[in-house]
């Protein structure tokens, strides 16, 4: 019988080693794997690369990565004025930063989720982001060559899942986790509720449990359970 | 006299047609929500996976998994649809929204535009906003005419790093509203006790006088919210 | 009031004019739009470029298009060996025929669909697909050059719809439909039946309305109703 | 004495593990479903959108809508999703199946397979066989050992039409189960009443002996098909 299930997350995040890229769902606090966050903080693992769409924010799981420094890289598209344990990693050179635009960004994890070799984007050309970066004229517009990004551990949010790893989320929770849930080596989800298997119609599974390795039942953080972060976003 | 910032949303409310797919960035663009016609269905979308954003919700109410992009708590309105982000960004970036309203530091005469970092700011964030230059037809910028020092931020040549190229189409700001046509900024309407030399005179850029140039009709106040100072 | 309901075929396929390219949505016969096919036959439109996974089988909806010789070209993966209207055209030299494997073809019809310039695909690589394209090798892997699609027309089949356009499809229906939606510069849906605004739950439509111009609400093509082609696939 | 067709797909069915996503070509491979443990939880995956086929459906139990990509109808087993064509592909060439079963028309020593057209072939049509043979890790070919006019399958070089380059992991026949290995292809097991050397004489490709090669354990019959001939 197949069974995803883990006993807690400090169990699921015991592979990750120091070094290792992980990618991380949620935007702003939606959807933002926050126990998983804090299992990796306890267990003290370093040298992170971090792909994610911000740096978190107040000081709880995503941004306390950032606050006790590990992580030595973040490709991000939008690090807020708000992620001050990021920002202050940044502003004295602990922690290399990759502004990756938000679409870009969502379509390079798709291209290493998905086998494709990389691809040319529209957004940034002519901009400071497109430094350094090949440019290509199609049908007479120009684009940006792109390349594929993928993890070795990629950690999820969901609302339930069943044995199988499938997942399925609620609201705004579907942001990056889908695409994430494609592009990782091992991939692990936490989820506020594990139901019996054959409890998800075929049509309303979000993620198929093909892509989910892991998951793991957990209260959610108390961090994201009753409020949004204050963040803005442009 | 001067558009307030609900002035200027009110104004770029008025110009959204029924069937409109429009995003708005933070700023004054995220304030012309409140002043949508009711009698007019427009589907406000959010980068973070909703076409169909409604109000906000009454206090208590609050969906712990229902924000916007601006991080706020939000509702969904009639026929909501939820999504994940590769879908939203081909909206965004597949040129399906019909309008995108952004803030700007910046405009330059050509259609560049500048809103994404300060120039000197030392945490960078672009977040979707290239996407969303780069794939909305029609993109309005909302702002203020001047800096708060008195400086033209219609310009030649935009001095703060550029969001995209050649992409906005209309600017509204709390003096004007301003065409970007194909070979030359045009001024559609200005603000009662202004006229177009005094518009022309803030501005940095070359801007063309519309035939049918005309008075921004924006009425004093609406629930009680000033629109005008 | 938004409503993009029209009253039928007919007129759902009144813009299309000789020499458009055509996209149709489908896998086999699940997921075809077949009566706007028959409106399409019977309008007499002919020099379509068809963008599909197939070319239908049998006599009818998408192999009466090749009957009637309206179609110069074909981009595919699959035309079956059923298709024998297509393949008495294709034998003739009568229609073209640009062969995409499915995987590429889907994610050229993406490319289209999300603003993208153009992508490398594993798909076809040393073999005779590849012949004329543009090869590159990323992080030690060779990969063929692909561009976008993007359709004058686009139809779709989905199970219900509303007046805003969203769709929902059932069983295998999704298939090339919900990329395709994102594709056209004019994109109709047939479907079984039109549900009152607010019938759909957020959650569950699997095509937005944003990519929706116009629905048409018809009965399944009799072709269609009770029993799949007996095509095969490799 | 030989593998029936169905004796094939059974010696495949033993090979596959709990917990895998597989995706059965048509011909033999299709027959893979019918000799899976029932002990055994495996997904199988339809390009077309599903994962976790199950069997046929009664007669007058079908589902218009529902059809597999040999376009026969299907049911669906537990635990089993629907999806779109994005999706399904991003499993197949991203490398999230664990197996492909596919048939084949030759396969070379370097793992270079062809299956999609037959020389000559009119009108040509490729389906998914060659995202699935880039894509998968474990591509696993389901086939005749010679043609039916007595030719070697198993070649130095393909003459076919290519489908992929070196992507072939294993190979079954009706007499041997061949592992292509980085250097060489090697017999693992063969069909008693043969021997390896007999295997090498109907190998074009040099075949190298497996230390621990053996003969293949396959049943008469099964659920009264026969599995050998």
């Amino acid at each position: 019988m197949i069974d995803k299930t883990l006993a807690d997350c400090k169990q699921a995040v015991a592979p990750v080693f120091d070094g290792a890229t992980v990618m991380f769902g949620g935007f702003g606090n939606v959807g933002m794997p926050g126990q998983l966050m804090e299992a990796l903080l306890l267990q003290g693992t370093r040298d992170l690369t971090v792909i994610s769409n911000g740096a978190g924010s107040g000081d709880f799981a995503l941004a306390a990565l950032f606050r006790e420094r590990r992580v030595r890289k973040l490709i991000a598209s939008f690090p807020a004025p708000t992620s001050k344990h990021f920002r202050e990693c940044y502003l004295k050179g602990e922690v290399e930063l990759e502004l990756v635009p938000q679409g870009t960004l969502v379509d390079r994890i798709r291209a290493g989720g998905s086998g494709l070799g990389g691809f040319y984007a529209p957004a940034g050309v002519g901009t400071e982001l497109a430094a350094g970066k090949e440019t290509r004229v199609i049908n007479g517009r120009e684009y940006l060559f792109e390349l594929p990004l993928h993890a070795d551990f990629v950690f999820l949010k969901a609302h339930r899942g069943d044995r199988f790893g499938n997942l399925c989320y609620r609201g705004t929770m579907r942001n990056f986790n889908m695409v994430m849930a494609t592009a990782g080596k091992l991939v692990v989800a936490e989820v506020e509720e594990i139901v019996p298997a054959g409890s998800f119609s075929p049509e309303s599974v979000h993620t198929p449990g093909i892509f989910v390795d892991h998951l793991v039942q957990v209260a959610r953080h108390p961090g994201l359970a009753d409020k949004p972060s204050e963040e803005t976003a442009p | 006299m001067m558009l307030t910032r609900d002035g200027i949303a009110y104004r770029i409310a008025r110009d959204l047609p029924e069937g409109g797919y429009v995003n708005l960035g933070v700023g004054i663009p995220i304030l012309v929500a409140n002043y949508l016609d009711p009698g007019k269905e427009i589907f406000i979308h959010s980068e973070n996976g909703i076409l169909g954003v409604g109000p906000k919700p009454a206090r208590g109410q609050e969906d712990p998994d229902l924000i916007s992009a601006g991080k706020g708590f939000c509702t969904l309105a009639l026929g909501a649809s939820l999504f994940d982000q590769t879908l939203s960004f081909a909206m965004m970036r597949g040129g399906h929204l019909s309008h995108a309203v952004l803030g700007a530091i910046e405009v330059a005469a050509n259609g560049d535009f500048a809103n994404w970092r300060v120039p000197g700011q030392a945490v960078p964030g672009v977040g979707g906003a290239m996407d969303l230059a780069v794939g909305a037809p029609n993109i309005f910028v909302a702002m203020s005419h001047l800096t708060n020092k008195g400086k033209p931020k219609i310009v030649n040549t935009c001095s703060a790093p550029l969001t995209a190229r050649g992409c906005v189409k209309r600017i509204y700001t709390d003096l004007a509203i301003i065409d970007v046509g194909t070979d030359a900024l045009v001024l559609r309407e200005f603000m009662p006790g202004h006229d177009p030399s005094g518009i022309r005179a803030k501005t940095e850029a070359e801007l063309t006088i519309a035939a049918d140039c005309r008075e921004i009709d924006v009425p004093e106040t609406f629930n009680g919210v000033p629109l005008r100072q």
